[in-house]
């Protein structure tokens, strides 16, 4: 942890401590994942501890969850949802269907590979995880943001063009505004 | 045994003409043209009390170029559950529309139209029910393959591609040669 | 007054309220909702369209996926199927332990359905309490199956493992005490004024309506009619199992809220009752080898009674060692489709999450 | 219910009764505690107990599980040397894997917590990337034989009774029926495991998953690809396909010979009679025959190896002329093999069979006799030699040369070409082999009463399992840990009687397996009219003239040849018992089998 820090300033040593204890979650349900969110942040598992919790809308959260997979309908709003979300924004993956298709890899509705759509931060394995998985993923991420390598909302400006391009190869007809950052 | 069944197969018969059996307690079959679909139904839900319609489903029977329909049908006061099945041809598939008897056969009406390509005349509602933006042919047809349009559209994590057949390890050691039409009976 | 202009709202498929990912399209007049559609298709996965290319067997792990909060009835009707299709007798312990299971699924999905009912309401205490009480519960179910949400436990022919060793008395431990904590939870839900009124004549479906809009479940129960699969056609140990079908008058938020107040309670005496007439003996008829496992072609349609309502399977064979076809019809199909389309118009918008909740609307299992 | 409920409004505030109870919430330090018992968790595998069967692999429903190979993991017969490899990307917990592992070396662990940020992390392979479970007693969901999916238990092969069957050499064993053939074939996990075992390498997992599949003919036919006498090893192969077979790493309960092996030797018997004659095989097999090239070919021996070479050489469309001495053909599977194992007329129909596909044999042709080898080395293009064993050895003991004293081989002939040979009331035979038994066997069904002397234990026998539980089922008293010594004679030189030794096991030094001791002080007489000698034997060279002997060379009573079974002499082919080492019909087979390539190979030059 020391060694971490020497190499950031300490302006952004401390911009980076306050934002791992501030993870506020979007809340979308966007798969069976969902189910062990409601477990993580209730009374025995009390992931509010950590500085999780819940927020209603895009603009007001900074942690995305997928949770499992995404059929290709709810891809395109996730995007959406993705692009409103402020920077800092980070996204969790959770279970094997964001991997690598999981138990839906050969489905014609459900994307297999997560991050060729959106950058993804931290992945935590299982089907479902648990919610200690889930709390152990949420601590992968706080202590990515303390390293100061949990910059994936640039990353996403930068290559917006191969973004694009996957992701129109599974959404057929856009139909959105192009995000103006 | 069986009484309230029998009696269910006898008026249907007599009233229809139809082909039926009692699968078993609590399960009665009968089969007809789609033309007289609606009639039963209608039938069946009026004066005979099968006022719950628990699904439609389709079954493609691909081989023999027919999709197979069925209604079920149930009735709270007998307990008891009816399925009335037809028989429609795949090319073009048209089924006669009974969202008028219940408003609920809408939703799987319009989820037949979208998977299998089933049109229902005078059915309202959007195209689209589950789907978006699909441009292939309806996903539930049997030659629709999932699996190549899957690894078509779809990426996949790199990274796998060591992996080696069992079979194929044994045969290369051995010197073994398998013929071209036992091939088909190896484990794939 | 003037009439107010109409305009379209989108509830969903991202918003906190929503039951899962799917999405209530509503036209409304000032509060008032004059028109609404569901739209469904976020989470269709083609679980009968995978099933083409999975055997019998492998089928089976994949369709607890068809319900998340609730997947047992799922693996329990498609057994059921298969074994009706086959004609394989399942041993009656497995009978005993898949009715427990089937209770516990119940139970489980009782707490989540008060989370969810309490917290669109804004009482978000009890979704603290129930959801994490829920949690022994799921650590019962880790126990016994190897599993917190998906169970994957019971499959065609019996139930993968027995009892493990003490379990018995953990799971009478974790019943006393859920319970005890049910009462606490009627003091935060049904004897709290905000309840009351919000539930109290909201979400009315009519009575003489319901069985023809297909309604199932809770829902119907709450409209007075006496309607369960359990008893209308007894499965695996009901008919040993000694329990009430409640039944409310008035259709309303509040008379499906009783019914599964009281439900809950039934689920406790089932599990008790099946520990205690628990015979000895044999939970697993076995199957051959699945990858060479062939069904005789045949058709059946099974049909079990979860949270939501009936869960039926209609399950074709061809013979071979695939499955032709598994229809699936969950509940929330027309719960949570047309029935909800129907009485949310007339409602003000504040209740959309409140009524989709009480009708345990649950997006995968209509899409599927 | 007024606006100003006031039980309604004061109820909910019981909640704040629950303000200093102790919380239920896990402490932090706690989160990483224990899943419960049976959790599945991420895979374990004990990569020493794998066989690499891959079925695992074909059970994912999800496509998960790869198997690759593994640096110090060296295949070997029974294992593939291949190891799965799980991606967690694809994997859902299911444990169907664990379940059909059919020897129990997969399973997962309570360890669950995989957290990563790359994609690429999530490929694991249980048992490198987690050493330490079964140590540290991570092990959770196991596999247990009940439980498991595959089947352990072979569909029981019906015999005639052994009351019955002492009376008669009909055949013992009554084959399956097809129901029986289908439940059976459906056991077996196709993992091909058994191919590399078997001598002439027979598609097993094809034909039997044929046979699953309820296409007989197809079975049939691959059966015929590489093995012309199916039918016989369908009834008499000494199988090493079963020894290896992947469901036999579990045994069976309460039965310690029956390792619970598919039976692949009955299923390949089901398979060749579901076609009971010579015209449905030809319709069924319906192998292509080349036009004739004009190529001539002797091969000297109707035995498994020379018929399996003409058989297969007379497809490609050469002449093929088979010199047998005996008057039928099928050589020591025919003459050796008592006719309760191997109904003359089943060796008729497959050799009738092969006469129908073009094969010639010149029965009552013995070379070096009849014909000389001079003369079929000048008018072929090839020679094939399958000679086989024929002389026994001899039991190397005082007296043997008496009357009533004789061996198995000529034994098993006399019975075998019809004649009747007197052996008496009490009958002692001597060895442990598949044709000691048989001999025993055979006395049986002429009344007498049988001993076998063996030096070692049972379950040293050589024989095979079941041979030696249908001798002891009919009656047959095997006399373990015993050394003959002395035949005793009376004045006629008749045999009366035999003097042993009985023998201690004495544990080998280097590690061997246990030799027989001879106890000081023990003889024994064990009273017989007849001793039947069953310990092996050699082959008989008189008829190689002796110009030849340069090239065609004989070691220890073996013809010497290289990989091809070709001999120094390029066109002198050779296979069989006098080739290889195994002395079993499979071994003739494929060594005709391979000859076959060689010598098509040699001509097409």
């Amino acid at each position: 942890m020391e060694n971490k820090r020497n190499s950031q300033t300490i302006a952004e040593y401390i911009k980076n401590w306050s934002r791992k204890h501030s993870l506020f979650i979007m809340a979308y349900g966007t798969g069976c994942g969902a189910i062990e969110i409601p477990a993580t942040l209730t009374s025995r598992y009390d992931a509010e501890r950590l500085g999780i919790r819940g927020a209603a809308t895009p603009r007001q959260a900074d942690v995305l969850l997928i949770t499992g997979y995404l059929a290709t309908k709810t891809l395109k709003r996730v995007i959406r949802v993705y692009e409103q979300m402020q920077d800092p924004k980070y996204v969790i993956a959770f279970g094997s269907c964001t991997i690598n298709g999981g138990m839906y890899y050969d489905s014609y509705n459900t994307i297999n590979v997560l991050e060729k759509y959106i950058p993804v931060d931290v992945y935590i394995n299982g089907c479902m995880p648990r919610p200690e998985a889930v709390i152990a993923g949420f601590q992968q991420l706080q202590d990515k943001i303390a390293r100061g390598e949990a910059d994936n909302g640039t990353r996403y400006k930068e290559n917006l063009e191969w973004y694009r391009a996957n992701q129109h190869r599974v959404i057929k007809n856009w139909r959105m505004p192009d995000y103006n950052w | 045994m069986l009484e309230k069944e029998q009696k269910l197969l006898e008026i249907l018969k007599s009233a229809f003409q139809v082909e039926g059996k009692v699968i078993r307690n609590r399960r009665v079959e009968i089969w007809d043209h789609k033309e007289m679909v609606p009639a039963i139904l209608l039938m069946v839900k009026t004066q005979l009390g099968y006022k719950h319609l628990n699904h439609i489903t389709c079954i493609d029977w691909l081989e023999e170029g027919k999709f197979q329909l069925v209604y079920t049908v149930f009735s709270h006061t007998d307990k008891l559950t009816l399925f009335v099945k037809t028989k429609i041809d795949r090319d073009p598939a048209i089924m006669p529309n009974i969202d008028d008897i219940w408003d609920q056969a809408n939703t799987y009406e319009r989820e037949l139209r979208e998977m299998y390509g089933i049109e229902f005349p005078g059915l309202v509602g959007d195209q689209e029910f589950i789907l978006e933006d699909w441009d292939e042919m309806p996903p539930m047809r049997r030659d629709f393959k999932t699996d190549v349009y899957a690894e078509k559209t779809f990426f996949a994590q790199p990274g796998r591609e060591d992996a080696q057949d069992v079979r194929e390890t044994i045969t290369k050691r051995s010197g073994e040669e398998i013929p071209e039409f036992a091939k088909k009976y190896s484990r794939d | 007054m003037a009439r107010e202009k109409e305009t379209t709202l989108y509830i969903g498929p991202q918003h906190p309220g929503i039951t899962g990912n799917m999405m209530v399209k509503v036209k409304v007049q000032g509060d008032t909702i004059t028109n609404a559609s569901v739209h469904v298709g976020y989470l269709h996965r083609a679980f009968e369209k995978l099933i083409e290319r999975r055997n019998w067997l492998q089928s089976f792990t994949i369709l607890c996926r068809f319900c998340v909060p609730e997947p047992d009835p799922m693996e329990l009707t498609y057994a059921r199927a298969v074994e009706e299709i086959e004609g394989r007798e399942v041993p009656e312990r497995a009978k005993y332990i898949r009715t427990m299971v089937m209770e516990m699924a119940r139970l489980q999905s009782f707490m989540l359905w008060y989370g969810g009912q309490s917290g669109s309401s804004g009482l978000y205490t009890l979704g603290q309490w129930s959801v994490g009480d829920r949690n022994y519960l799921l650590d019962l179910f880790e126990d016994l199956t190897g599993g917190r949400i998906y169970h994957m436990y019971i499959w065609p022919g019996g139930v993968r493992r027995d009892l493990p060793k003490g379990f018995k008395d953990k799971a009478l431990k974790t019943m006393d005490y859920i319970e005890k904590r049910l009462d606490e939870y009627d003091k935060l839900l049904f004897d709290n004024v905000i309840f009351q009124k919000r539930a109290q004549g909201v979400g009315i479906i009519p009575s003489d309506k319901a069985i023809e809009w297909g309604v199932v479940g809770a829902p119907l129960r709450g409209c007075g009619i006496k309607a369960d699969v359990r008893i209308d056609e007894p499965y695996e140990a009901y008919d040993k199992a000694d329990f009430i079908v409640p039944t409310f008058e008035g259709g309303d938020i509040w008379a499906r809220a009783q019914v599964r107040r009281i439900e809950a309670r039934q689920s406790i005496s089932i599990i008790r009752q099946m520990l205690d007439k628990m015979p000895e003996g044999e939970v697993y008829n076995k199957v051959p080898n699945p990858m060479k496992w062939k069904i005789p072609a045949g058709e059946a349609w099974a049909k079990t009674e979860s949270v939501r309502g009936e869960v039926g399977f209609y399950v074709v064979s061809d013979g071979s060692e695939y499955p032709r076809r598994v229809h699936v019809k969950g509940a929330a199909y027309t719960n949570g489709v047309t029935v909800t389309e129907k009485i949310l118009v007339g409602q003000n918008i504040a209740d959309v999450s409140f009524i989709l909740n009480s009708m345990g609307v649950c997006p995968p299992e209509i899409e599927r | 219910m007024s606006f100003f409920d006031l039980k309604g409004l004061l109820q909910p505030l019981g909640a704040v009764k629950q303000l200093g109870k102790n919380p239920h919430t896990i402490k932090f330090d706690d989160l990483n505690r224990d899943a419960a018992d049976r959790y599945r968790g991420l895979h374990y595998n004990d990569l020493v107990a794998c066989i690499g069967c891959g079925n695992c692999s074909t059970i994912c429903q999800n496509a998960a599980i790869d198997m690759i190979q593994l640096e110090n993991i060296e295949g070997k017969q029974g294992d593939s040397g291949l190891r799965p490899r799980v991606d967690n990307g694809r994997c859902c917990w299911c444990a169907l894997c664990v379940e059909v592992c059919p020897t129990g070396s997969l399973s997962l662990t309570k360890d669950y917590i995989f957290v990563s940020e790359k994609s690429s992390d999530f490929l694991w392979i249980p048992g490198i990337d987690n050493p330490k479970a079964e140590e540290n007693n991570r092990l959770s969901f196991v596999s247990t034989t009940s439980g498991s999916l595959s089947d352990y238990v072979r569909v029981p092969m019906k015999e005639m009774d052994s009351k019955e069957r002492i009376l008669t050499f009909d055949e013992v064993v009554l084959g399956y029926t097809e129901e029986e053939a289908r439940k059976e074939a459906a056991r077996c996990i196709s993992c091909g495991l058994c191919t590399e075992v078997c001598p002439d390498h027979m598609h097993i997992p094809e034909y039997i998953n044929a046979i699953a599949k309820a296409n007989d003919d197809d079975a049939l036919k691959i059966i015929y690809d590489n093995n012309p006498l199916p039918e016989m090893c369908g009834k008499v192969c000494t199988r090493r396909c079963e020894e290896v077979c992947a469901l036999t790493h579990r045994g069976v309960e309460n039965d310690p010979n029956d390792k619970g092996a598919v039976a692949i030797r009955w299923l390949k018997r089901y398979a060749t009679e579901t076609a009971p004659t010579i015209e449905l095989m030809k319709e069924i097999i319906n192998h292509e025959v080349a036009e004739p090239n004009g190529k001539k070919i002797s091969i000297i021996g109707a035995g498994p190896s020379g018929l399996t070479a003409g058989y297969y050489l007379a497809l490609k469309g050469y002449d093929v002329t088979i010199y047998e001495a005996k008057a039928k053909g099928g050589g020591m599977v025919m003459y050796g093999i008592p006719k309760y194992r191997l109904p003359e007329s089943s060796l008729d129909k497959q050799i009738g069979y092969m006469q129908a596909m073009g094969v010639k044999i010149n029965f009552n042709t013995e070379v070096g006799k009849d014909i000389m080898f001079d003369e079929i080395y000048d008018n072929s293009d090839a020679i094939f030699v399958g000679i086989g064993f024929q002389k026994a050895w001899t039991l190397g003991i005082e007296g043997e040369e008496a009357k009533g004293s004789i061996a198995a081989v000529e034994y098993l002939d006399i019975i075998n070409r019809g004649d009747n040979y007197d052996v008496g009331k009490k009958v002692a035979v001597i060895g442990g082999g598949n044709v000691a038994i048989d001999g025993a066997r055979v006395s049986r069904r002429y009344g007498a009463e049988v001993t076998i002397l063996y030096r070692r234990r049972v379950e040293d026998m050589p024989a095979d399992w079941e041979e030696i539980e249908a001798a002891e089922h009919e009656g047959v008293h095997i006399a373990i840990q015993t050394i003959p010594t002395r035949v005793i004679k009376d004045e006629n030189n008749k045999v009366i009687g035999i003097e042993y030794l009985k023998a201690e096991m004495v544990s080998d030094a280097d590690g061997g397996r246990p030799r027989p001791v001879a106890i000081e002080g023990s003889e024994t007489i064990l009273e017989c009219d007849t001793i039947i000698g069953a310990i092996g034997q050699e082959a008989d060279y008189s008829w190689l003239p002796t110009s030849y002997q340069d090239k065609i060379k004989v070691d220890r009573g073996r013809m010497l040849t290289n990989k091809a079974r070709q001999t120094d002499d390029p066109k002198v082919f050779a296979g069989g018992d006098a080739v290889n080492r195994t002395a079993d019909a499979i071994s003739a087979i494929a060594d005709g089998f391979i000859a076959v390539k060689s010598i098509h190979e040699f001509l097409s030059k």
